[in-house]
């Protein structure tokens, strides 16, 4: 019946365009929201096991909780959408704000620099990353995976070795405002980040260079022959990755109060996660930042869920991926297409 | 223990009166030891705890653990900070909820707690030195260290350095960053030992890691002699789990450092419960036989006994790792 | 080309090399404004390769490209090269997760202010498609269009720039001849207005259709260049092959008819399934069957359904008297059904892989004891492909996607008959397959059923279905009309469009 | 001049076949030993900084070290040149051996098992976790990455909730033969590793199941269209995979002679590192056991050198990373082709 139906839609689209037209949008939507059924599901579960969770307070600290992570997120996701990998941007969550903190601190460098400069470098150290690798991928056609998994083990090293394995924590206050400050009631992160992801989106939707991405993600040889300047765009999105993750360290330097040297650590595989399950695709060229947030906040609402819901700390892990299982198979039936 | 329980029968439930208690890691068998203490020692204590929360190794999910224990009203909080630092901003909210928090193992570099109880991880280091330096003239020994960006790892390796440094200049130190994980160690001393068959001594500065790798290292490359045998390579090791215990009762292992897991957890509690009450504290000797030092203004710490456990006082009672 | 007529593009002695491979050597070619520029040669001459190079997207090893005397834009500007040369490649240019609208104006989607409209975009792109009778839903992601349709997307595309040369490599490959007359009309409407066409096309009587002047390469160079008129087909054909002696082509007619109790080898009973309803028909022994249809008439379903890539909604088909499972591509190979599919990107061939494996891949579990595939006997089963359908390739360990689409297409048919099927299924056959290529593959056909196989073939091209002794045709699913071998061919379009025919 | 010569050769290769044939046949030689020249380098550094390290001792020891990585990247390889991808191995590697000691173990789940039974057990625990993969991947059409990032997660935390976080040692004798006995002069393990790299490699080149994995990998439609059951193979891969990362476990838990609650924890990314060095495409479709295995050789010497060179701890991992970093450049300008 239906496989008849909508075989004459596709063979005679144009009798009844306004209708084809309709039924055929809803398709993308109804894919990034997918995930929104689960995190109802959720919140139904959470307001159920404990009172807390539905209060103001418990909401606004997932969100807090959660910004910092959807910064890299948002970064991971642009370069996931031009098709490409990078494995780095944890690392990078760490070594920014270190080297912006070592200039700035005290025990540091002893450079002492203003704190303002101290945080404009940690944005300058994001950019040059990024731009490294870009080059060695772009440039040099270098596996983007490996690059940015020898960079991970580097930069992890160098955060190591620049901080001798020692926690930063006298940093100026301006390093902290990011987290710490609150704008009605929520953290300026918060605020950040979701501004980022709305602008983000909104190009990645009405302007040229985010259908580039689009473009250079689904069919790089397309894409070029199409006068998109393939190269620039995407070495220019590690550039743009490199800074967000870089911001996003800053948050968390902020939410935590100090730099860890380990600050960053495994956090990547938290970010696919959310990238992935939010539905943005490995193989570049689909996804969009309002499928990614819903994966943040996934993610962000299930951990803080089971806390709440007192599951024995030895299990909770389990429990953990044993949700992220189940929803995206609920993402899947609900959603649709399988996701690749 | 002196204090007995105020709070009446044991079921008066009740939302007031939680308390909340983090651990930093679970995949360490001295962690996993404490998290089990945590409910009986706190039900001893009279508190009521809800199941612990785990930090996972993760600095940024243990302060959101703190927001959400404190987002579910808890009235104390009993913390084991990964690190000195990345704990302040933690200490900060529970400080703004006046919620009382004790921290356990590690002491915060500034905010407000109660009390620390810990045990001095320096202290550890230079145990253990002297325990090999006692035993070993000179020649290379190795330190089989934890994750670098860890404090506790890095008090014991700074100390062992300098107590060797310092005590016993005739002993070289070599080293392998194990980050707390088996495979790094084994791999770490393989390697070394293949290039150095002379080693003399091995402080491996989580027992409940390396002690198995290590053990496994030494058969392999056919250096694994018993304690008294002049081939014997001087093995101390840190934590006091069980199998440590063993391993000095089977003459494989000369010494650990037993870290208080039960202690940790009993006087966690102990403090807490006081401080709940509106107790505050001051230096000096405490009713279990530790003394509490200010370690820095403002900062109380109950400096808990690390003692060394040898084949003669291995069958010791009080251990913790002979009451399991 | 009588002077004073000024030049569009003149490449002089260009030459590119991939590797060991020599795809042209010092080729000169001249369009001059305003006229239909044909290029034509075998499959793998490097045709597609002076695309490339006209077009900007790879750069001569040797010689120059210059545009109305002036020297080509440098590789990376686009920009540039846009306002030169429009081009349809051969191979898919669409982004496959972006929708048709977008696909055609990508890159310059109509914007307000730097913000692109999407209500115009859709709205534009819909006018585009309207003008070429292209009924595809703009909004559909570009990836799941059939091969057709996205090549009339894209010509559309290349043909909406502006530009005043365009170039448009094999697009009638994959069109329907419909299609193929739109297209027609519009490049004449086009080059009226003064548009230049470069038109590469193995269907040399599309080459005396629309094209004044024509280019012949063989081997990587120049043979020669003269005016359409100025050569017969037959000559045409010599100079690519650079051999006298024209083309056989079988026709069914022309030989003796299956006889009548000939065995059905293939029934297919009562099928239903995407896009087709109910159809039932026998193939015999030494038959040749050819189903004729419009692209949407379900007849390319048909065929898939029977080689079990798709599996049907009902009915049942027969090999050999034995049911067939639904859906199962195994297990139609082992009862004795090869296949060449529609998509040789899409389902034929593993490109990474060279031609050995390619060819050996629905052989494997016979080429030796317990499962073993050596490289030898792999490369062996290459070697005889080679030979034996004239491919042109450095050697069986060569990688598939450095062959040219025709002889990636002959790996195809190859790999078809290595199972030695009792019935082979056609889907397209001769897509992209140079005219001697094509000789040689209906010839291939011609022994198959000599040898007392069946064959089914469903192809776009009638030619196709002049070995065949009887033509079905089906139509929005169902069957509507037989024809025997001999059929005229007003008689076949008029059933496969459905009008009636006077 | 050669542009005639190699036009004659393009020309209908059936004149001279096996003169084509040679001439071709180099090119993807020359990729899988894109790295030896890495290795000979880092051979010769290494004799240079220290004598100890090219004696056979320290050479069994390098091998040793390194053949639990070597199975659960040969796993690894496979399910990648099939065109998938399962990060859940590296938890294989910890659940499976630990199953298996706690049915045995007297402190375990109290049933006291023979050793034998429970080593037959990690064996199935790895083809249950690799088939259960295989089902969400294949018949459900999840997203592989995050079908078994879940999975590992999953694992993880169901192996420190099995075993309370405790670390397993009295396992009987049998559970460390792999890595402790020895036969002439090498580990069985190593012996196994090698036999296993060696089989496997013979099959993908000279057997239709191993030419089939290609196939599905590089255009599984086409290798439908083929014949191929794909679906049964890409299944069958991740359980073989699951197999290979259980013997991979248990190899580890002989060589360290315990198991620990976090073991494999994070391996993945070495187990990625080796592949992708070792020129095994993400892409699927492409990459030799020849070359994989070189990848593992790589890193388990760069981390010999770092110990046996007493590089500053706190740099030793900068340093790593920056090795495998130039040994990639150093691949890719030897071996041809960029890598993808
Ligand atoms: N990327 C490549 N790598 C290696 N060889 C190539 C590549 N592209 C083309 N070739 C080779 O160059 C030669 C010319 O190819 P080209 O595609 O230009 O032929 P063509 O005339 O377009 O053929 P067809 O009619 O089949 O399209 C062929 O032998 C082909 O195998
Ligand atoms: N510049 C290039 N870079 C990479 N690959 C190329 C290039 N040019 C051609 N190829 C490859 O060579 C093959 C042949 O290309 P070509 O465009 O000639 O195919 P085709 O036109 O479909 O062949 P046919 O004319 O026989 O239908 C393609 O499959 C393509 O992958
Ligand atoms: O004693 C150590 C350290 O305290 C560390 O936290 C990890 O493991 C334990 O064994
Ligand atoms: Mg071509
Ligand atoms: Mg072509």
């Amino acid at each position: 019946m239906t496989e008849v139906q909508s075989r004459e839609r596709r063979v005679h689209g144009t009798d009844r365009p306004e209708r084809a037209f309709r039924g055929m949008g809803r398709l993308p939507r109804l894919r990034e929201l997918a995930l929104v059924p689960a995190l109802v599901v959720l919140l139904i579960i959470g307001a159920i096991v404990n009172d807390s969770f539905l209060t103001t307070g418990n909401l606004i600290s997932i969100l807090g909780a959660s910004a910092a992570l959807a910064l890299v997120v948002l970064g991971e996701s642009l370069v996931l959408i031009s098709g490409k990998f990078d494995l780095s941007l944890e690392s990078t969550v760490g070594i920014a704000p270190a080297i912006g903190a070592l200039l700035v601190i005290p025990s540091g460098f002893g450079t002492e620099w203003h704190a303002a400069a101290g945080i404009a470098t940690i944005l300058l150290v994001g950019a040059v990353i990024g731009a490294f690798n870009g080059f060695l991928i772009v440039k040099l056609k270098l596996n983007a995976f490996i690059v940015t998994l020898a960079m991970l083990i580097v930069l992890r090293g160098l955060l190591v070795g620049a901080t001798e394995g020692k926690t930063l924590f006298d940093m100026p206050e301006a390093f902290f405002t990011l987290a710490t400050a609150t704008f009605i009631g929520l953290p300026i992160s918060v605020w950040l980040a979701l501004v980022l992801f709305a602008v983000t989106g909104f190009v990645l939707r009405y302007h040229r260079v985010g259908r580039s991405l689009y473009a250079i993600g689904g069919n790089r040889e397309a894409a070029r022959a199409a006068g998109i300047n393939v190269d620039r765009i995407s070495g220019l999105v590690f550039v743009v990755a490199g800074v967000l993750a870089a911001i996003g360290g800053l948050v968390l330097t902020g939410y935590v109060g100090a730099i860890n040297a380990n600050q960053g650590d495994g956090m990547i595989f938290t970010v696919f996660a959310a990238a992935v399950i939010g539905g943005i695709s490995l193989d570049g060229g689909r996804g969009t930042m309002f499928g990614a947030l819903t994966g943040v906040l996934l993610l962000a609402v299930v951990e803080n869920l089971l806390t709440l819901a007192q599951v024995p700390s030895f299990w909770i892990q389990a429990v953990y991926g044993a949700i992220i299982l189940v929803s995206l198979m609920l993402a899947r039936f609900t959603g649709g297409k399988p996701q690749t | 223990g002196s204090t007995k329980d105020t709070a009446g029968g044991g079921g008066g439930g009740g939302g007031d009166g939680k308390i909340g208690a983090t651990v930093p890691l679970l995949t360490s068998p001295f962690w996993q030891a404490y998290n089990n203490y945590v409910p009986g020692m706190a039900k001893e204590a009279g508190l009521d705890a809800l199941p612990t929360v785990n930090a996972d190794n993760d600095t940024q999910k243990q302060i959101t653990d703190i927001n959400n224990l404190l987002n579910q009203g808890v009235k104390g909080l009993v913390v084991t900070p990964l690190d000195s630092a990345a704990i302040v901003a933690g200490l900060n909210q529970a400080e703004r909820k006046g919620v009382p928090v004790v921290s356990v193992d590690v002491a915060p570099e500034s905010g407000k707690v109660a009390m620390v109880v810990r045990a001095d991880n320096k202290a550890y280091g230079t145990k253990a030195c002297d325990v090999i330096g006692e035993r070993v003239p000179e020649g290379k020994v190795i330190q089989i260290m934890g994750d670098l960006a860890s404090v506790n790892g890095r008090d014991r390796s700074e100390a062992f350095r300098a107590c060797v440094k310092e005590k016993y200049p005739k002993l070289t130190v070599l080293e392998i960053p194990a980050d707390w994980q088996a495979e790094k160690a084994a791999s770490g001393l393989e390697g070394l030992l293949t290039a150095n068959p002379d080693v003399k001594g091995i402080y491996m500065q989580a027992g409940g890691v390396y002690l198995a790798p290590t053990l496994q290292a030494l058969e392999r490359k056919n250096l694994k002699f018993p304690v008294g045998d002049p081939k014997h390579i001087v093995l101390v090791s840190n934590d006091g789990i069980p199998q440590e215990l063993d391993a000095i009762r089977a003459g494989e292992l000369d010494a650990t450092v037993s870290q208080p897991a039960d202690d940790y957890a009993k006087y966690g509690m102990y403090w807490l419960k006081k401080a709940m009450a509106g107790e505050t504290f001051s230096e000096g000797p405490t009713d279990h036989g530790s003394t509490v030092v200010e370690t820095m203004p403002g900062i109380l710490e109950d400096q808990l006994p690390a003692p060394v456990v040898t084949k003669e006082n291995v069958d010791d009672e009080a251990l913790w790792g002979n009451s399991l | 080309m009588s002077g004073g007529v000024e030049t569009v593009v003149e490449a002089l002695g260009v030459g590119k090399r991939y590797g060991p491979t020599v795809a042209l050597a010092d080729v000169s070619l001249t369009v001059e404004a305003g006229e239909s520029h044909a290029l034509v040669g075998r499959n793998g001459a490097g045709k597609s390769t002076l695309v490339s190079l006209l077009t900007g997207l790879s750069k001569p090893d040797t010689g120059t490209v210059t545009f109305g005397g002036e020297p080509a834009p440098p590789i990376g500007d686009r920009e540039a090269w846009r306002t030169k040369v429009a081009c349809v490649y051969q191979h898919s240019t669409v982004i496959p997760h972006l929708t048709v609208a977008e696909n055609l104006f990508i890159n310059r989607q109509p914007t307000r202010r730097g913000v692109i409209s999407w209500s115009r975009l859709r709205k534009d792109s819909r006018e585009l498609l309207d003008s070429w009778h292209v009924d595809v839903d703009v909004d559909l992601p570009a990836g799941e269009l059939s091969v057709e349709d996205r090549q009339l997307v894209e010509i559309a595309r290349a043909l909406s720039y502006g530009a005043r040369f365009i170039v448009l490599d094999e697009p009638t490959a994959q069109l329907d001849s419909d299609a193929i007359g739109r297209l027609f009309v519009r490049m004449r409407e086009l080059q009226d207005a003064g548009v230049t066409f470069l038109f590469i096309s193995h269907h040399l009587q599309e080459v005396h259709e629309v094209c004044q002047a024509v280019t012949v390469l063989r081997d990587a160079r120049h043979v020669v260049t003269a005016p359409v008129a100025d050569l017969t087909r037959a000559q045409l054909i010599d100079a690519m092959t650079g051999e006298t002696g024209g083309l056989t082509v079988t026709d069914a007619a022309e030989r003796d008819a299956v006889a009548a109790d000939a065995e059905d080898v293939l029934t297919v009973a009562g099928l239903s399934g995407d896009a087709f309803t109910d159809i039932s028909f026998g193939l015999r022994r030494g038959e040749v069957l050819g189903i004729a249809g419009s692209n949407a008439s379900g007849k390319h379903q048909i065929a898939e359904t029977i080689y079990g890539l798709r599996a049907p909604v009902r009915g049942v088909v027969t090999m050999n008297g034995r049911p067939l499972p639904h859906g199962d591509v195994k297990a139609a190979l082992r009862a004795g059904i090869g296949c060449v599919p529609r998509d040789r990107h899409h389902q034929g061939l593993v490109l990474g892989m060279s031609i050995a494996d390619n060819a050996a891949m629905s052989v494997l579990d016979r080429m030796g004891p317990g499962g073993l595939a050596a490289p030898g006997a792999r490369t062996a089963v290459a070697t005889k492909a080679i030979a034996d359908y004239d491919i042109v390739a450095a050697g069986p360990l060569q990688q598939a996607d450095a062959l040219s689409g025709g002889n990636q297409q002959k790996i195809v048919l190859a790999r078809a008959l290595g199972s030695d099927p009792d019935v082979l299924v056609l889907i397209n056959p001769t897509a992209g397959v140079d005219v001697k290529s094509k000789e040689a593959l209906l010839g291939q056909v011609e022994r198959v059923r000599a040898e007392g196989k069946a064959v089914l073939i469903v192809s776009d091209e009638l030619d196709d279905l002049r070995p065949c002794d009887r033509v079905l045709v089906l139509r929005a699913g169902d069957l509507v009309a037989e024809h025997e071998a001999g059929w005229s061919v007003g008689d076949l379009v008029a059933d496969i469009e459905g009008v009636t025919h006077d």
